[in-house]
């Protein structure tokens, strides 16, 4: 069994709409796959598919072995694998540290009933966990924001945030749908090295979703190319920019 | 912590709780206009002990939990000498271990429930009681020649249901058959479903156990439904609105009150008048509870001259035959009144007098 | 020593549920019943406040819990007790006491039953459906209770009477206390957050890690239970109760109590419980005004402060424990 | 069996009643969103309002045939009520518009106890009897089956009215409007959406719809008092989530189904020895069992969420 | 045609704008960039009435500051907000009819219509899906065709190119060139792609924190090596 994440001839069907079909591919232990196609391809059907909030029509998708379909988000989140969505979702009202928090809850050793004695183990745990989120946070330079409301944020913070608070729960696979969409130039370089700095030091496997091809053929070891939910094409960064098929559908001539 | 206000000894506080808000604010207003009549009433005689009388009175909003509230506040804080209401079983059922524990007599005008004056020596009621309404219809049916009789009754209303309850138990025991019993909810305007139902066991009457905001729209929809069968009842439809709603449907129908306003003893005519005069409307049966409540409690104040709660316990519980507007009223040793009941019919679009039933 | 003074607020209530019951004769009866009511609205307003303020799924039937309450614990005491005082040692404080705890425990767990029955089922509805279904649940459990035979266990329209009237100055405020710890600790912690995080976006909370069915339902059936258990006392200190009482009007009360002191702030509610209670004793001189007032006053309420009286602010929630 | 089928057309009746106080809470939810509780209590005013024009013109309405009165008496109530609950709109909702709908929905509480305890000062607590503004004759008498001419009105008006809402809503500019703000107010005034004018609208014809429902209510159960709308108001709410709230034939189809069992259990239900009191609680556990298996009501749509 | 002077915002206690003045002549394009959080979303949400705002707004010769968004919509002046914000549940359709909200002219409604769905002929191949279920990119689409039904004369756009895969983006780009040209449509562009903002419009400023660091025409704006460093990403 392969270890990392395995997509086989994986379909979805709204109504009569094919989203995604007979899609297969695979993001091994630590590396960091790009997903691109034109809008309206399937790539967020693809996250979505797995991390449980659809379920596939017909198709296997695999996580270290395990079977993915039929389980529930919040159990394939505790199989290691997190994400952030393209239309952020954050917990509005939560502070920016309670948001990171909330996505620490799947570590936590003990229940709601341990909540109740307020003891020193429990105290010494909220701190704890306190201390890694503003870890978190400060790698991505959000921890003097910390009690500021996430809806309050602008939006590349709030992407930003996304980004940690699915690191908090300490996954295997991170899964990132666009995250450099509203963010200039230079913002973006740091975010590519925020990314790459974050895949080393918490040993990740990244799949990103990405429309800026500075970013995705910057940092991609390997490139996914959908159109109309099947795969085009996939590559090296190099193999890609040159593959005619995906020139025409995706890049238009002069990729830079 | 504890009150320090100064009680005024110059007038007697007397409490008074009564729904004049809410879903059964037409009973607490009736009543509470009857109350306040014989308070004003003995106050332009003069007042009692040498003082005036002064009502407390506390609206309970037609709200189980307020009546237990208000009853605590009227005792602990108006400093009252006895209390007067509900008229509803349930809340007077509130009132009554209050008023029992702090010695204060109750005196309920209309909760016809037995229960209530099971609390204890301290409560009382001048009305009459379930068993013996449920009976006395049960009687009348009986005596009128109708066997086959159908049940309509309000399962939200304790009243209604021990009415049903106790004329069942007559009723069947006396060679009466009932061939339908349904029920429905206060507030409920549709009833052609039970009396589709009802229709079918073809019932030489129907008894109507609730109270006359159902009863009016009920007979109508049976004449709509082609049921032509007289409807019985009691005390709780007693309303001017009876017929106001209920109209030609009403024709021929039949109830049990604790007095008649079209009686025309010299006593009553002038309560009658007195109270038209007053609110623009004839005094229904709550009214006039209301009314004989007070002026039992004053009566009794008289005769132990004192407002002692012991010594007016023992005053009231003595009443014997006082000659009330809705009857003459005796304690018996179970502090409900001991007192003859009226059947009433509705012809021509007044109610009239039939026949007195005897306890 | 800033680290357990949830703990330390908890005993200090406690004790002073105490020191005030021991003199608790001395009080005018009437002050004492508003008292009474204030914590009784307190339990029920942060019990509900735990399910449609911070956890954010919208209940209109936190009547029935506290009906089933009401109707379990007194059920126990009217037909148990008796059996069960002479087996604790005789009519000791401590023996009634005790049967009187245990009848409080059980009205709780039949409603924490009852909010699990219910949950179970309907708690993945969305919104203004939820809302309606546990107010049909409330009307359901009024018809039922309503329907039943006078002379049975339930008393029919009529309900019940003579209940004891155990629900001391103690009990009141000592549950009021326990339940204020219990909800606020509850959600000042990392697993607390949950709560939150559902309330906000049950997708993405999904999407962390959480398992959202199991927190709706913990904060459905722990708000039951204190729903349960506000219902025995205020059984026991009115000392009678009939199914018209726990209309689905009630409900609205507390929910009105709810949004008033701030939705997810746990000491807002608790002020709110407070003077909503008290205004109402002072509106009865309105007369039949009151609830022109009352209403009136709610409207404006909304308008000027539409946040509560007290946002859910982080600190008062982690500080302010005692009633 | 000629009984069973007296007993659907109660249910039919009663059901139609419920259908036609439904529309207008679901067109005012569908838009707006949120519950609005004081619906039933300008169902109340509209009957009051025709009590009070009787009372007034009495003798003139006598003089005209009923269908004309009849049409003039909804028309008076309709604008009567449809102006003030513009009003009531404009003074305690439309302060709170980019507030939480929970606040929205204390207010409408609010607004309601203010109705209901307000009428009560000024009509009285005592229910009061409603002019025969429909003659309460039966029509048919065949077979054993009765139905009334007031009957048939409600019947044909919920029918009218359905067609009629569901045009303006789905087909006309103002429909579209209300649709567009009810899912995202600031994109619609972006568009050029008066948003204070189109819920005015809303209101107003959610009120008029009211009065109507208020008016025919009362003329088949000619009683009418303070707190009348309070059990039509909470059926009618109760069918409008049946039905997918928000969606209009969905709110007429779910007043049709629980007015029918609703007859039909009180009818029967003594047969099998279970009190006919208990109907009271049909409603909800027909509305609790179909949400259990379709969470969003009979007509309306799922709303699958883009993630 | 625009011209704002000093304009202030503030979100409760958050001061988010300090100042603001800018101009936008008729038939120009202007762009607007800067970091994340300069304010750019917020100095259109004033333009379009969305919040309070205080100083000046002066369009066509008027003062429109005040105005009630839907007032100064009538005035031609669109707004393609951040986040798009379309119709989730109405269709492709819908949502295009009510951008054409105010327009009477039925016959000018479907040219334009037609125009968009050339424009983007993803919108004509969904015109009956429910707008929620649309991709990201699809959504933007929608929302840019929505506001073209408008009839504007002064345009407005929040990010367009936000979640558009690179070939569309060169398109929308040369579409609103080529709209701006022919029709004379004035655009207010805020771009987080400041490259290609800056190569479209003629004239540029530079937001950081509520206040304009920089302006000047955009060639000259591209050139400046402190907006090469903050915002081109050397
Ligand atoms: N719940 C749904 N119902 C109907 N259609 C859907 C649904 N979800 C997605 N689709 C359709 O499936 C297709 C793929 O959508 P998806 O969001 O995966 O695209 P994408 O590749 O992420 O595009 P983008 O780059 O624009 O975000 C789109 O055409 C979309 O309209
Ligand atoms: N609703 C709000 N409440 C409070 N503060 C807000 C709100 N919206 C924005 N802000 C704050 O105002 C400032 C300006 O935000 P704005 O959204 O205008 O930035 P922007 O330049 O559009 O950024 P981005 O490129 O991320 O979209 C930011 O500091 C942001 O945190
Ligand atoms: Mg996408
Ligand atoms: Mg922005």
């Amino acid at each position: 069994m392969s270890s990392g994440l395995e997509l086989k001839d994986v379909t979805i069907r709204f109504g009569g709409l094919k989203a995604v079909g007979d899609l297969s591919f695979g993001v091994g232990q630590g590396e960091l796959v790009g997903l691109i196609g034109p809008n309206g391809a399937g790539k967020t059907t693809v996250f979505n598919l797995i991390t449980g909030v659809y379920t596939p029509t017909a198709g296997q998708i695999h996580f270290e072995g395990i079977s993915v379909p039929g389980k529930k988000p919040h159990e394939i989140t505790r199989m290691g694998i997190a994400r952030t969505f393209q239309n952020i979702r954050l917990f509005s009202s939560l502070s920016v540290l309670d948001n990171v928090r909330a996505a620490m809850m799947t570590h936590l050793k003990r229940g709601i009933l341990h909540s109740l004695t307020r003891g020193p183990v429990f105290q010494k745990e909220e701190a704890a966990i306190e201390a890694e989120a503003l870890e978190l946070l400060d790698i991505f330079g959000l921890a003097d924001a910390r009690d500021k409301n996430a809806k309050d944020m602008n939006y590349g913070d709030q992407r930003r945030l996304e980004i940690v608070r699915a690191l908090a729960t300490k996954p295997k696979l991170l899964l990132l749908d666009e995250p450099a969409a509203g963010m200039n130039p230079s913002e973006k370089d740091d975010l590519m090295n925020l990314i790459r700095f974050i895949k080393e030091r918490y040993n990740l496997a990244v799949l990103l979703v990405e429309h800026d091809m500075k970013v995705v053929m910057g940092i991609c070891e390997r490139i996914a190319v959908i159109e109309y939910g099947c795969k085009i094409a996939e590559g090296t960064p190099k193999q890609i920019q040159c593959d005619p098929k995906v020139i025409e559908a995706y890049l238009g001539v002069a990729a830079e | 912590l504890s009150s320090c206000k100064k009680t005024d000894d110059s007038v007697i506080n007397i409490g008074e709780v009564a729904a004049l808000t809410g879903g059964t604010a037409t009973f607490g207003q009736s009543s509470h206009n009857g109350t306040q009549m014989a308070v004003d009433e003995i106050n332009a005689a003069g007042g009692l002990l040498g003082k005036q009388i002064k009502l407390h009175t506390e609206d309970d909003q037609s709200k189980q939990g307020e009546a237990g509230i208000v009853a605590k506040k009227l005792i602990s804080r108006s400093k009252i000498s006895a209390l007067l209401g509900e008229v509803a079983s349930g809340r007077s059922l509130e009132m009554a271990p209050i008023a029992q524990a702090a010695g204060v007599p109750m005196i309920s005008p209309a909760s016809t429930n037995p229960k209530v004056t099971e609390a204890g020596d301290y409560v009382f009621r001048v009305c009459f009681i379930d068993p013996f309404q449920g009976t006395v219809m049960s009687k009348f049916a009986l005596s009128k020649g109708w066997k086959k009789v159908a049940i309509l009754t309000d399962s939200k209303q304790d009243y209604s249901v021990g009415l049903t309850e106790f004329f069942k138990k007559h009723f069947a025991a006396n060679g009466g058959t009932i061939v339908g019993e349904q029920s429905y909810g206060s507030g409920d305007k549709d009833f052609k479903a039970q009396l589709t139902a009802i229709k079918g066991g073809a019932p030489d009457a129907i008894f109507a156990s609730g109270y006359y905001n159902e009863v009016a729209l009920i007979a109508v929809q049976a004449r709509e439904l082609g049921v032509s069968a007289p409807l019985l009842g009691g005390d709780g439809w007693d309303s001017p609105s009876l017929i106001e709603v209920g109209g030609d449907a009403m024709e021929g129908c039949y109830f049990s009150n604790h007095f008649s306003n079209e009686d025309q003893a010299p006593a009553i005519q002038d309560f009658v008048k007195k109270y038209e005069a007053k609110h623009g409307a004839k005094p229904d049966a709550m009214a006039a509870l209301g009314y004989d409540s007070a002026k039992i409690l004053f009566d009794a104040i008289k005769r132990a001259n004192s407002v002692d709660g012991p010594a007016l316990r023992d005053a009231i519980a003595a009443t014997k035959e006082y000659e009330g507007i809705t009857g003459k009223i005796t304690l018996d040793s179970q502090r409900n009144a001991t007192k003859p009941a009226v059947i009433l019919t509705i012809k021509d679009g007044k109610v009239v007098y039939t026949e007195t039933i005897a306890p | 020593m800033k680290r357990y003074s949830a703990q330390i607020a908890l005993i200090v209530a406690l004790a002073i549920s105490l020191g005030v019951s021991l003199v608790s004769d001395n009080i005018d009866a009437y002050y004492l019943d508003i008292a009474l009511n204030v914590g009784i609205n307190i339990i029920l307003a942060v019990s509900l406040n735990l399910v449609n303020g911070h956890t954010g799924q919208f209940s209109l039937g936190h009547a029935a819990f506290m009906a089933v309450g009401a109707y379990g614990a007194s059920i126990f005491t009217l037909e148990a007790s008796q059996q069960l005082i002479p087996m604790l040692g005789g009519p000791s404080a401590f023996a009634t006491g005790t049967a009187f705890l245990i009848a409080l425990v059980i009205g709780g767990l039949c409603a924490a039953i009852c909010g699990w029955l219910v949950g179970m089922p309907s708690l993945r509805l969305r919104g203004d459906y939820l809302a309606i279904v546990t107010l049909g649940f409330n009307e359901i459990v009024r018809v039922i209770l309503q329907n039943t035979s006078g002379d049975g266990p339930f008393g029919g329209p009529l309900g019940l009477k003579g209940i004891p009237p155990h629900s001391s100055f103690f009990w009141v405020f000592a549950l009021a206390a326990i339940c204020v710890y219990v909800v606020a600790s509850m959600v000042n912690s990392t697993y607390g957050r949950g709560f939150l995080a559902v309330r906000d976006d049950e997708v993405a909370a999904g999407s962390m890690g959480i398992n959202t069915v199991r927190y709706k339902v913990t904060a459905f059936v722990t708000g039951s239970f204190f729903a349960g258990l506000a219902g025995g006392l205020y059984a026991h200190l009115r000392t009678t109760i009939s199914p018209e009482g726990f209309n689905f009007l009630k409900s609205f009360d507390i929910v009105v109590i709810v949004i008033l002191g701030g939705m997810g702030s746990t000491a807002g509610v608790v002020l709110a419980a407070i003077l909503l209670t008290v205004l109402n004793e002072f509106l009865r001189d309105a007369e039949e005004y009151r609830m022109i007032v009352f209403s009136l006053l709610l409207i404006i309420m909304m308008i000027v402060r539409p946040q509560g009286l007290l946002p859910s602010l982080p600190f008062l929630n982690r500080k302010k424990k005692s009633a | 069996m000629e009984q069973f089928f007296q007993q659907l057309l109660n249910g039919l009746f009663q059901g139609s009643i419920y259908a036609l106080i439904a529309l207008g809470y679901t067109m005012v939810y569908g838009v707006l969103r949120f519950i609005n509780f004081a619906h039933g209590d300008v169902f109340m005013l509209g009957a009051f309002t025709a009590f009070g024009l009787h009372k007034w013109l009495g003798p003139t309405f006598a003089a005209i045939p009923w269908p004309v009165s009849l049409a003039l008496t909804l028309l008076i109530s309709m604008v009567v009520c449809a102006v003030l609950g513009m009003v009531v709109e404009r003074l305690a909702y439309r302060p709170l518009r980019n507030r939480p709908r929970l606040n929205v929905l204390i207010t409408a509480i609010g607004v309601s106890l203010f109705i209901e305890y307000t009428g009560q000062l000024a009509f009285g607590a005592t229910q009061r009897p409603f002019p025969e503004l429909i003659p309460r004759t039966a029509i048919a008498n065949t077979g054993g089956l009765t139905i009334s001419i007031a009957q048939v009105v409600v019947l044909a008006t919920t029918v009218l009215l359905l067609v009629g809402l569901r045009f303006i809503v789905m087909k006309t500019k103002m429909g579209l409007a209300m649709r567009a703000l009810s899912l995202n107010p600031t994109a619609s005034t972006l568009m050029g959406v008066n948003n204070g004018v189109v819920i005015s609208f809303t209101f107003g014809l959610g009120s008029a719809l009211a009065a109507a429902g208020g008016i025919l209510y009362a003329s088949l159960y000619p009683s009418i008092e303070p707190f009348m709308g309070v059990q039509p108001g909470l059926k009618a709410f109760v069918a409008a989530v049946l039905g997918g709230i928000g969606n209009i034939p969905g709110a007429a189809l779910g007043g049709l189904i629980i007015g029918i069992t609703e007859t039909l259990v009180k009818g029967y239900s003594q047969n099998v020895g279970i009190p006919s009191g208990y109907s009271e609680g049909v409603a909800f556990v027909i509305l609790i069992l179909i949400l259990v298996f379709k969470p969003s009501g009979l007509l309306g749509k799922v709303e699958r969420e883009k993630v | 045609m625009l011209e704002v002077k000093d304009l202030h915002v503030s979100y409760g206690a958050i001061k988010a704008l300090h100042g603001v003045s800018l101009k936008v002549p008729q038939g120009s394009i202007v762009t607007l960039i800067g970091a994340n959080g300069a304010g750019k979303s917020t100095t259109l949400r004033a333009l379009s009435g969305l919040i309070k705002s205080t100083g000046s707004i002066v369009y066509g010769g008027k003062e429109i500051r005040g105005l009630p968004p839907h007032k100064i919509v009538s005035r031609s002046l669109c707004h393609v907000p951040e986040g798009r914000m379309v119709f989730a549940n109405l269709t492709v359709k819908e949502n295009l009819a009510m951008g054409a909200y105010l327009q009477k002219d039925k016959a000018w409604i479907a040219k334009q219509t037609e125009y968009v769905f050339h424009l983007f002929p993803r919108l004509k191949e969904r015109e009956n899906q429910a707008a929620g279920t649309m991709s990201g990119g699809e959504q933007q689409m929608l929302a840019i065709g929505r506001a073209l039904l408008g009839n504007p004369k002064f345009l407005m756009l929040d990010e367009p190119s936000l979640g558009i895969a690179p070939l569309l983006v060169k398109a929308i780009f040369e579409r609103i060139v080529e709209i701006n040209r022919e029709q004379g449509l004035t655009i207010l562009l805020v771009e987080q792609n400041a490259n290609l903002a800056l190569d479209v419009s003629n004239y540029g400023y530079v937001l950081e924190t509520g206040s304009i660091l920089l302006e000047g025409p955009s060639a000259e704006l591209k050139a400046n090596p402190r907006v090469q460093e903050a915002y081109l990403g050397a």
